[in-house]
């Protein structure tokens, strides 16, 4: 019944997440799924296949900035509870990477602040995804940078 | 003043370290340590690099304290 | 790998309706979870509370209007899959009537699929609601018509 | 000719009925046999009445044919 985030290095149910921020008095959760992706696009435009990813994070900080981003979106949009799960350590394809779960009163708004919630999160957790494939392994360095 | 400076991902591979601690002179920021680290490990410039002090992202020219945890990253890749 | 549109009498489990709908080359999934409230407002602006509720659908042809939005949300918005169930029987407060997961190669269409999957079904899939509670029972009456 | 007619929820409970099989003359729509069950189930009108032709959502003066399967209900709330 209150707001998490959380890290783990185990597998996420995404149900248990979802579950576990509904209020008596909502309607609706809205749940971002996130997971490991077979195949990425280089930046030379090339697709190749992704065997398995790891997922590095700044442990401390990255609790602080998905807090904070909880606390951003409950004074931004009309929602009840949040649960932010991010998994690290190594990653099978397929297998889920990030779950934000949001319940509301309102299903519009769970939909706009779980919209919102994972692009923020994508843009300032410390969190750091490493892409192993046949030959090679490569650190993705995000688009967009926390003071933008 | 000691700074423990961290480092995560690419920027862990670049100097070979994930934890180190520098001493450096008072009024030294992020920029300053970066010269310091590069020298030793110039593979850390390819990199365009975030900051935070204190688990708090803080611009290059931000001024350091002694005892600070200054963390040395490339834009994040989470989600 | 396919999309589904099911109605069941048991517990619906979120994350395993989430997990069917991933293919390995999508990145999000979004789940709507709705569950049932504890707490209505009454025509004239009261709360009551509500005990439990029943749900009856029309079957055949609910799961025909489920399928149907399944296809006009594929034309729609660029999505992957798409799996929805609905529960029918006895519902006790706090369980989920409805899941409706989407997946995409970008996370953008996948919620607006997923929005507008939730609002279309509440509107068209021949489904009724019954509130049960203290001294009384009442059908739910959708708002809107499925032909406005 | 003979038209199968079912009601759910709100109308199951007006006519006391889930189904029905009703004869009634060529050329009948769906508002024909509310008129028919009406006169028996007052409460029927009680309620603003939508209409689905084997399956398929129908306005209330649609022609129905012979076999026809006439669902009869109030606006959905399932979700």
């Amino acid at each position: 019944m209150t707001d998490f985030a959380e890290l783990t290095t185990s597998p996420i149910d995404i149900g248990s997440v979802a579950r576990r921020v509904i209020p008596p008095d909502c309607g609706a959760t809205v749940t971002l799924d996130g997971y490991a992706r077979g195949f990425t696009k280089s930046k030379d435009g090339s697709v190749r296949e992704t065997q398995y990813l790891v997922y590095e994070a700044y442990e401390p900080m990255a609790i602080k900035e998905m807090q904070k981003l909880i606390d951003a979106a409950k004074d931004k949009f009309e929602i009840s509870n949040v649960g932010i799960v991010h998994r690290t350590g190594r990653l099978e394809i397929g297998e889920t990477s990030v779950v934000i779960s949001v319940a509301a009163p309102h299903r519009k708004a769970a939909f706009e602040a779980c919209e919102w919630l994972i692009k923020e999160l994508k843009r300032t957790a410390p969190i750091w995804k490493k892409e192993v494939f046949a030959g090679g392994e490569e650190w993705v360095e995000g688009e967009s940078l926390p003071s933008e | 003043m000691k700074i423990q400076v961290l480092f995560f991902g690419a920027t862990a591979d670049a100097t070979g370290e994930r934890a180190k601690r520098i001493d450096v002179l008072a009024g030294a920021n992020a920029a300053t340590l970066v010269d310091v680290i590069a020298s030793d490990h110039p593979a850390l410039r390819r990199h365009k690099l975030l900051f935070a002090v204190n688990q708090q992202y803080v611009s290059a020219n931000t001024t350091l304290n002694d005892g600070d945890e200054l963390a040395i990253f490339t834009a994040v890749s989470g989600g």
